[in-house]
């Protein structure tokens, strides 16, 4: 299994300085990259985020045990619908990839290609330790020690599992992103 | 103006389509899709016949009971002849004309 | 040619060519808007997963030609059932005999593919 | 068909009872008590210290292995304020490879950890949710807060303090009649753990 | 040119050329897929001809039936010899083609039919001439109206048979 | 243990002073443990106990034999196998041991069967034929440990990805290192 | 037409393919909101109020998403497939009548025109699966196939019972009655007004719903999109734009089904009448069509949330039992209802004839299909047994009596 | 498609040949993405049409090694990795390790937390079951009945998180007995959460059981005889849907469960349908189980008077226990150390999934899901 060249999860002790923009933000369109930039888009790049951040669509995906909660917080006590979330399991039709569990290196290429095959702009949440960084797995031959030493991960949950209030605060947190992201997107472009 | 002639000159042009079809196809299935373009053909002349005879109504619309036959024929022979053309497909396991020609399955 | 035909009809070209260019619109709306970074491996098919080998054809069940087919004839049938809906009570009481013999003798196709289990999937 | 209708009439009547979702960025469903969120260290509110003496017992005893402590010499024990020979230096929890499992304040013998009600801690980046000390005293002293948390068993006197006892014994013994006072004195560190 | 005369030239352009699709596309999906728009391009035709019935029968036959029966079958016969798609008789086929094409044309141009004037006729356009065609239908063409659904049930039935019998295998 | 000691793994592996779990067979038990040095007398079989089982060690040799004894045999009727596992003994006597855990729901009586195999090309009769249920945990026991059991019609790897080098159930695999928190 | 007419009929047309978009757009939020109440839960209430921009955003979010075509498959077909698929659904509202008159446009065989077009978006399905080049949508697509295939036949022969009924393919008729002449005397059919066609044909509603539902490929018969089978079906591989648009064109057809079981059997716009003690009976015609399309989109609305209720109960069938239902239940049973309304009208029976034949016909075949599908559940084949019975395991201790005791207590 | 290199690939990947001349068998691949194989179960089927000629499952994809991992951990720890085995019955696990190593050391937990825990694991049954009976009818098309078993399940989980204080992982239970006692008010509380499962599991059975639909499509389909089923070494519902009454519960009663008196529901038919009513039956029975329990419980210690650190002696023991999924069982080589020297655990879910094949073959796809369904696995309980 081959790990990315991610110089923050580059090998052992990986405790290095903290880099600032990872995880996934969406490639520009045309607009964006034309010769004049910022003609149309300035303010049509906030609105495309709001929509964007308000429909957030998972990709049905779990697992190991996170992903009990993870379904959990699609159910009626906690319901992300209200935030426009629903699962759609096909990668083509989904936003946002919560890795809920532990990625075993069997399972490593799988995610891999899915995450691959995603269209943009697509979003990765770690949920739980697992996913984050091994968690109680951190020793075992089979676990690779966090998924974000195969895609890029935008928000992590920590928790062994997290409630799902703490799932919907990431999401909450990816909104935040989303729409910071296209903030600083337009401020780059003047 | 529409006249006559362009209905039967596309009629030709489809049925002539339809022959080099027929003949220059090995698959069975585009063999039965190139007759059933000379069936549209035939339609079409039809349909172009009825609309521009000079007849009193009623005959008139003969032309067009004549192509709703034709249709229902059309249907039937497809259906029939590609249901024989997978059951040699399944004897044989190929659905070309020139293996055809063997008639004992 | 008589009264509103042409109009109908221009009309429901016209019905279809702006769904056309409706679809269009969306289709190079979103051709503009959206980012477009798909790698090569992206693009393989979705296979739960795993990488998929090309596939294209497959060989299908003869059950679905037989549903088809069936079909089919039944179109073809619907054909004559829609003139004669409209006309029977005005024509000769013989029409009316004339749709039930038709219906009955493809009832009677109809009962023969059930009894031979063609309308049954196994 | 019937038995069909009837799971209609189950949806039906699941339509018109009322809802049970919480809202949740506005409200929250209620955490229990004893919920178990991320450990956070305790805060000695009576000495002004934490409780933690850095013993490294939970960090031996964790199943992630995801804490790491360091201990040095109290000053303020040698300033006699204090009980703790040694204390706290730094410590610091991966709070994103902690499983909450809570054996680490099962193990404590100081009361110093306690699994508190935090839970949100999404970040943004991996590490984010390495907390060291001052932070962890923080969450801690927030649940203190949240649950009038209260110490287990008391802590010992401080040096100071039994200096002080001593002294104050030796003065009851000079003076018994003001004995009640002197022993509300005694007591008062044991009982006052609240957090402010 | 009148804009009737417009269309008529677009849709018989479609006709032609998706029937080219037909016959000479490798794929024999795509072909079935031309065939598809041939049809509906007929169907079209039949609509300048005022032959509103055969054109709404046309579409519901071929639109949604016959293609999908040709899918079908297209899909039960997957030959691995796609690119032999073609008999080695091209030229031979092209010739005859264009001899039975010319040969029409001839024909269609020399007689006089072709001379028939106006395009007033009755068609199915109206309810009238929809019952017009129904009537007819039905009482002068009764022999034939029955035959043809003893034609369609022996397409069912010999259908039926061939694919049950090819279904177990013999 | 008091017993025969048969399913102790050898005193090797311990030191003296280690207390032994006690055994206590439940009445069932101590019928079977009667029971079995007869039926599988010319079988090489030793019986012993261990906790509340009944432990009898076989050579590999006799084992299709003795399971489809102990499967057939009306008296014994073991026609439920709970669990199949192999134990690294490797440090201490060289050998791996397979356990195969058995019930008996006729009979309501429960024992172990144990055999050894070499360190070296480690390999034991499949008893997939006697009870399918063995397929996977064989499977799986050669995915870990590298056990080949002779006879299973597929050792492909189960748990493991297809490309997984070494045999990480085995007490010479290294775990991870603590590398990065 | 003039120029002038076309760029109005352009325009025209334009409006309702966005009000149509507005529709579709409610529907989504109306079948999440109708699926939140049904399951406890709130719904999409974050996004706007009420949650009501959602499916804007949704769409929004779908137009800028990438939109991709997969390796291997076949391009062309496959960009294709969405507009074989939407643009028939669209075209079909040309004739849909909202109020009196007031169709896009009032088509003589406005019903054979329903069942012509609404046939071309089997082939778009079809064309999609095939074109993905997946093996879920190649399944998807080709169940998809069979399914409307089957699904349309009984479709069609409803809606020439009710042609038979009035007489006429024209839509208007079958919402205003016709009038026709026989020999010498001439003859009233029935219109909606008085008395929907569903008090007349009740089993050919029924036929129609469930026809309709499979046409649509909602639960109980969303086989050929099965989540938990194949993925989506014939849409595994469709992102962004592409699958907006076939997910436009589910909608339409949901709201077309909806529509056409208002028009063919609740009244369309005209019933009930509005009262006319409100409005008096001098309404100006646009005034009456205006109440009348908000009652038709009104009824429709409440099918479609019926349609959503049925989607939030069921669980789904397999292809084998989708298809034997449809051949054998549904086909037959549609070609009795369109011979018994043909027979009722050539002998000039009285209309309550057919409620009166059709409802013992339902009941029978109801009956029927439950005692073939394993009627009221099935023989419990589970039994419970106890050891205090002593019908497993070891015997109880005799200290378990009390115990035995409180469960009698405990309920 | 013309692309001569992808037909080659094609031919030799995609397609099988079957016996009949001229057909050809589809691969579908299921998973290990994919929503109704619970996880990352991964099964290729081969198909001819819709009917299922073959199905090659493949497991490992959440392979996650904590058998070897619970030999390099503490007794205490040990407990925290059972939790995430089968992770939808927690407290199930906790019991076997736990019991697993009182039978070693020869300890007796007070009587109270037996009750407790006997009264924790039904609850955690009931929550499996529910569980089971939302995914099911999801895989069955069915979307509400989830949502309402998760609205109860919910209710489940806060009653967990009062007692042991969290809701999935608990590590509540410990080596003689259970980490404290319960709260004051849990007796009322659990009364009442009994009452409301009543009602919830009765809308499931209302709801799905005697549907038409769902009697057609589960009727008749994966049927395993009990002799099949014993060769195979399938345990729980599965087993006992074939007619074997076989449950640890009364089999080999641990903890008290010999003092209460509950049924165990057995089928006959052995198809999905008795599957799934009989988890219905089970939760029903769970009920029972918990309320005479909760009679039964009466004030006391929690926890035996033993070492913080447990260190039992050598010895090799085997202990199980019934949990929601089948006869969950732990067999532990000791060598006298603080850590077990081998720890192997029975997964219900692993050999239950064995039979897939021969439960499958010769039906349609959509029945694979369902069969799949009510095998109930826990993948994580499955690879380990
Ligand atoms: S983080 Fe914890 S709960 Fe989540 S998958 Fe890992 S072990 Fe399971
Ligand atoms: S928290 Fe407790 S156990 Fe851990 S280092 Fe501090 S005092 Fe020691
Ligand atoms: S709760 Fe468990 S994992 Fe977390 S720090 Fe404490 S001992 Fe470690």
């Amino acid at each position: 299994m081959e790990m990315t060249d991610d110089p923050q999860n580059a090998g052992p002790g990986s405790a290095g300085p903290i880099k600032e923009g990872q995880g996934n933000t969406p490639a520009l369109s045309p607009f964006q990259r034309s010769a004049v930039p910022g003609v149309i888009t300035a303010s049509s790049d906030q609105l495309v985020a709001m929509a964007r951040k308000s429909s957030l669509w998972p990709l049905t995906f779990g697992l190991a045990c996170c992903a009990i909660e993870m379904i959990s917080t699609y159910m009626p006590h906690h319901d992300v619908d209200r935030f426009g979330i629903v699962t759609w399991p096909s990668p083509r039709q989904s936003d946002v990839m919560i890795v809920a569990g532990t990625v075993v290196k069997k399972m490593a290429e799988p995610i891999k290609l899915l995450y691959e095959q995603m269209p943009d702009p697509k979003w990765v949440i770690a949920m739980g330790s697992c996913a984050t960084n091994g968690g109680p797995y951190y020793r075992s031959y089979s676990v690779v020690m966090g998924v974000d030493h195969l895609i890029p991960v935008d928000i992590y949950v920590p928790g062994c599992p997290p409630r799902p209030e703490a799932l919907m605060d990431a999401f909450l947190k990816l909104q935040d992103k989303i729409q910071a992201d296209a903030r600083a997107d337009e401020r780059k472009r003047g | 103006m529409l006249e006559l002639v362009h209905f039967q000159v596309l009629s030709a042009a489809l049925f002539s389509i339809g022959i080099f079809g027929v003949l220059a196809r090995r698959s069975a299935v585009l063999v039965l899709i190139s007759i059933e373009i000379m069936l549209n053909a035939v339609n079409v002349n039809l349909v172009g016949i009825a609309a521009f005879s000079d007849r009193a109504a009623d005959v008139r619309v003969f032309g067009q009971i004549l192509v709703v036959f034709i249709i229902t024929i059309a249907a039937a022979e497809i259906g029939l002849a590609l249901a024989i053309v997978l059951r040699v497909f399944r004897n044989r396991g190929s659905a070309n004309v020139d293996d055809l020609n063997v008639m004992k399955w | 040619m008589p009264e509103g035909f042409a109009d109908n009809w221009t009309i429901i070209a016209i019905a279809g060519g702006v769904g056309l260019l409706a679809i269009g619109i969306l289709f190079l709306a979103s051709y503009l808007l959206a980012p477009k970074r798909q790698s090569e491996r992206g693009r393989i098919p979705y296979e739960c997963g795993i990488e998929a080998s090309p596939f294209s054809w497959s060989r299908t069940n003869i059950r679905y030609y037989v549903f088809g087919l069936a079909f089919l004839i039944f179109d073809v049938e619907a054909v004559f059932l829609f003139p004669w809906a409209v006309i029977f009570l005005e024509a000769a009481a013989a029409v009316f005999y004339e749709m039930i013999v038709f219906l009955g003798i493809l009832m009677f196709g109809l009962t023969y593919a059930w009894r031979k289990g063609a309308l049954n999937w196994r | 068909m019937l038995s069909g209708l009837k799971g209609l009439g189950v949806t039906l009547r699941g339509a018109l009872r009322p809802k049970v979702t919480t809202e949740y960025p506005k409200e929250h469903l209620p955490i229990d008590e004893r919920f178990m969120g991320f450990p956070a260290l305790t805060w000695d509110s009576n000495r002004v210290e934490p409780y933690c003496t850095g013993c490294m017992v939970c960090v031996r005893y964790c199943p992630t292995q995801c804490m790491s402590a360091q201990m040095k010499d109290n000053d303020k024990f040698v300033e006699g304020d204090s009980h703790r020979k040694k204390i706290i230096e730094s410590f610091e929890i991966n709070l994103s490879r902690c499983i909450l499992c809570g054996i680490c304040v099962d193990v404590c013998n100081f009361d110093a950890i306690e699994m508190s009600h935090e839970h949100e801690r999404s970040e943004r980046l991996r590490n984010a949710n390495r907390v060291d000390l001052p932070e962890l005293l923080e969450m801690g002293k927030k649940y203190q807060a949240e649950v009038r948390w209260k110490q287990s068993k008391p802590s010992p006197a401080s040096p100071n303090e039994k200096a002080e006892i001593k002294a104050v014994s030796e003065a009851k013994k000079a003076s018994e009649a003001d004995s009640e006072a002197t022993n509300k004195q005694s007591e008062a560190p044991d009982s006052g753990e609240d957090a402010a | 040119m009148t804009a009737q005369l417009v269309v008529f030239y677009l849709l018989a352009a479609v006709t032609v050329l998706s029937s080219l699709g037909v016959v000479l596309t490798r794929n024999v999906v795509h072909a079935a897929f031309m065939l598809l728009l041939a049809l509906l391009a007929v169907a079209g035709i039949f609509l300048m001809a005022v032959a509103e019935f055969l054109a709404l029968a046309q579409i519901l036959i071929y639109g949604g039936a016959v293609t999908v029966v040709v899918l079908f079958a297209i899909m039960l016969t997957r030959s691995d010899d796609q690119p032999r798609a073609d008999h080695s008789q091209r030229p031979l086929a092209l010739l005859t083609a264009v001899g039975v094409f010319a040969l029409l044309v001839i024909a269609f141009v020399a007689s006089d039919v072709a001379s028939l004037e106006s395009a007033t006729g009755v068609g199915t356009d109206t309810e009238s001439g929809f019952e017009a065609l129904g009537l007819g239908l039905f009482t002068d063409w009764a022999i034939p109206f029955e035959v043809a659904s003893l034609v369609l049930l022996v397409a069912l039935i010999g259908a039926i048979l061939l694919a049950r019998s090819a279904e177990d295998g013999e | 243990m008091t017993t025969e000691g048969s399913s102790n793994p050898p005193a090797k592996r311990r030191e003296p002073e280690v207390p032994q779990a006690a055994v206590a067979l439940p009445p069932e038990g101590i019928a079977l443990a009667a029971l079995l040095p007869e039926a599988l007398a010319d079988h090489g079989v030793e019986v012993g106990a261990a906790i509340d089982e009944v432990v009898c060690t076989v050579p590999a040799d006799r084992l299709i034999d003795v399971c489809r004894l102990l499967k057939d045999e009306p008296s014994l009727k073991f026609e439920y196998l709970r669990l199949l596992t192999v134990v690294d003994y490797v440090e201490q006597v060289g050998e791996f041991e397979v356990v195969y855990h058995l019930f008996s729901l006729a009979n309501h009586h429960k024992m172990v069967v144990k055999t050894r195999t070499a360190e070296r090309r480690p390999s034991v009769p499949s008893v997939t034929s006697v009870w399918r249920g063995a397929d996977w945990y064989e499977r799986e026991m050669h995915d870990l440990f590298g056990v080949t059991f002779e006879g299973h019609h597929n050792l492909s790897p189960l748990v493991l990805p297809d490309d997984f080098d070494g045999f990480p159930g085995r007490k010479s695999y290294p775990l991870n290192d603590y590398e990065e928190w | 037409m003039s120029f002038i007419e076309v760029v109005f009929a352009i325009a025209g047309l334009f409006g309702l393919f966005t009000g149509l978009a507005v529709a579709v757009l409610s529907l989504t939020w109306m079948e999440r909101k109708t699926l939140a109440r049904i399951q406890q839960r709130a719904g999409p209430s974050v996004v706007g109020p009420h949650g009501l921009l959602q499916p804007v955003a949704d769409a929004m979010k779908l137009a800028t998403k990438e939109d991709m075509i997969p390796n291997y498959a076949d391009k062309l077909l496959f960009w294709m497939a969405p507009i074989f698929v939407a643009v028939p659904a669209f075209m079909i509202w040309i004739a849909i009548p909202f109020g009196d008159n007031l169709a896009v446009r009032v088509l003589d065989l406005g019903l054979l025109y329903l069942v012509a077009i609404s046939g071309i978006g089997v082939v778009g399905l079809l064309m999609g699966g095939w074109a993905s080049s997946s093996r879920y949508s190649m399944l998807g697509g080709l169940r998809a196939a069979a399914q409307l295939v089957s699904y349309e036949i009984p479709i069609v022969i409803v809606i020439l019972s009710i042609a038979v009924l009035v007489q006429s393919l024209s839509l208007d008729a079958v919402i205003g009655g016709n009038t026709i002449s026989i020999g010498d005397d001439t003859r009233d059919l029935p219109g909606q007004g008085a008395i929907p066609f569903a008090f007349i044909m009740p089993m050919g509603l029924l036929i129609f719903l469930i026809a309709g539902l499979a046409e649509l490929g909602r639960t109980p018969f969303d086989i050929h999109h099965a989540e938990s089978e194949v993925v989506g079906g014939p849409f595994v591989e469709y992102s962004g734009a592409h699958w907006a648009v076939f997910f436009l064109a589910e909608y339409l057809n949901t709201f077309v089904i909806s529509a056409l079981i208002v028009i063919l059997f609740f009244g369309g716009w005209s019933w009930p009448a509005p009262p006319e003690s409100l409005f008096g009976n001098d309404l100006s015609s646009t005034a009456t069509n205006l109440i009348g399309g908000a009652w038709l989109m009104i009824k429709t609305y409440l099918v479609a949330i019926g349609i959503f209720w049925i989607r939030g109960t069921y669980p789904r069938l397999r292809i084998d039992q989708l298809m034997a239902f449809a051949w054998q239940v549904l086909i037959p049973l549609s070609f009795v209802n369109l011979v018994l309304i043909a027979i009722v009208l050539f002998y000039d029976w009285p209309l309550w004839v057919m409620t009166a034949v059709s409802l013992p016909i339902i009941l029978g075949v109801g009956i029927a299909v439950q005692r073939r599908r394993g009627a009221r559940g099935r023989p419990q084949t589970v039994r419970i047994l106890r050891r205090s019975a002593g019908e497993i395991g070891v015997p109880m201790p005799p200290a378990s009596t009390p115990v035995t005791d409180q469960v009698q207590a405990g309920g | 498609m013309t692309d001569p290199v992808a037909t080659q690939i094609e031919d030799k990947f995609t397609y099988q040949a079957s016996s009949e001349p001229g057909t050809v068998d589809m691969m579908v691949n299921m998973g290990p993405q994919h929503p109704a194989t619970h996880g990352v179960f991964r099964m290729e089927l081969r198909v001819d049409g819709e009917q299922i000629q073959d199905v090659v499952p493949h497991i490992g994809y959440l392979h996650r090694g904590s058998e070897k991992l619970c030999e390099h951990e503490l007794y205490s720890q040990i407990i925290t990795l059972f939790d995430r085995f089968d992770y939808v019955s927690n407290f199930n696990n906790e019991l076997v390790i736990v019991s697993a190593v009182e039978k070693l050391m020869g300890v007796e937990p007070p009587p109270r937390a037996e009750l407790i825990r006997i009264i924790m694991c039904e609850f955690n049954r009931i929550a499996s079951h529910l569980l089971f009976y939302g995914t099911f009818a999801i895989d069955m098309g069915a979307i509400t009945p989830v949502l309402y078993n998760f609205r109860d399940r919910e209710k489940i989980q806060s009653l967990f998180e009062s007692v042991s204080g969290a809701r999935m992982m608990h590590n509540y239970f410990r080596v003689g007995g259970v980490k404290e006692d319960v709260k004051d008010d849990f007796t009322s509380r659990a009364l009442a959460l009994c009452d409301e499962l009543e009602r919830g599991v009765d809308e499931t059975d209302k709801l799905l059981t005697e549907n038409e639909i769902f009697v057609e499509r589960t009727t008749g389909i994966g049927v395993i005889s009990g002799e099949d089923a014993l060769d195979w070494g399938l345990s729980g519902p599965v087993l006992r849907a074939s007619g074997v009454p076989y449950d640890v519960r009364v089999d080999e009663p641990y903890s008290r469960y010999s003092e209460l008196d509950f049924g165990i529901p057995v089928g006959s038919a052995g198809d999905c349908w008795d599957r799934f009513y009989l988890r219905i039956l089970e939760a029903r029975e769970s009920l029972s189980i918990i309320r005479q329990a909760m009679a039964l419980l009466e004030p006391g210690d929690t926890m035996a008077q033993i070492r913080r650190i447990a260190r039992p002696p050598a010895g090799e023991v085997y202990a199980h226990c019934e949990n929601p999924r089948g006869d969950l069982g732990v067999y532990i080589v000791s060598d006298g150390g603080e850590r077990p020297y081998r720890l192997k655990v029975r997964p219900p879910s692993f050999c239950n999934l064995q039979a897939l094949k021969d439960l499958t073959v010769g039906h349609y796809i959509a029945d694979a899901v369902v069969i799949l369904g009510t095998l109930d696995i826990v993948l994580g309980e499955v690879d380990r």
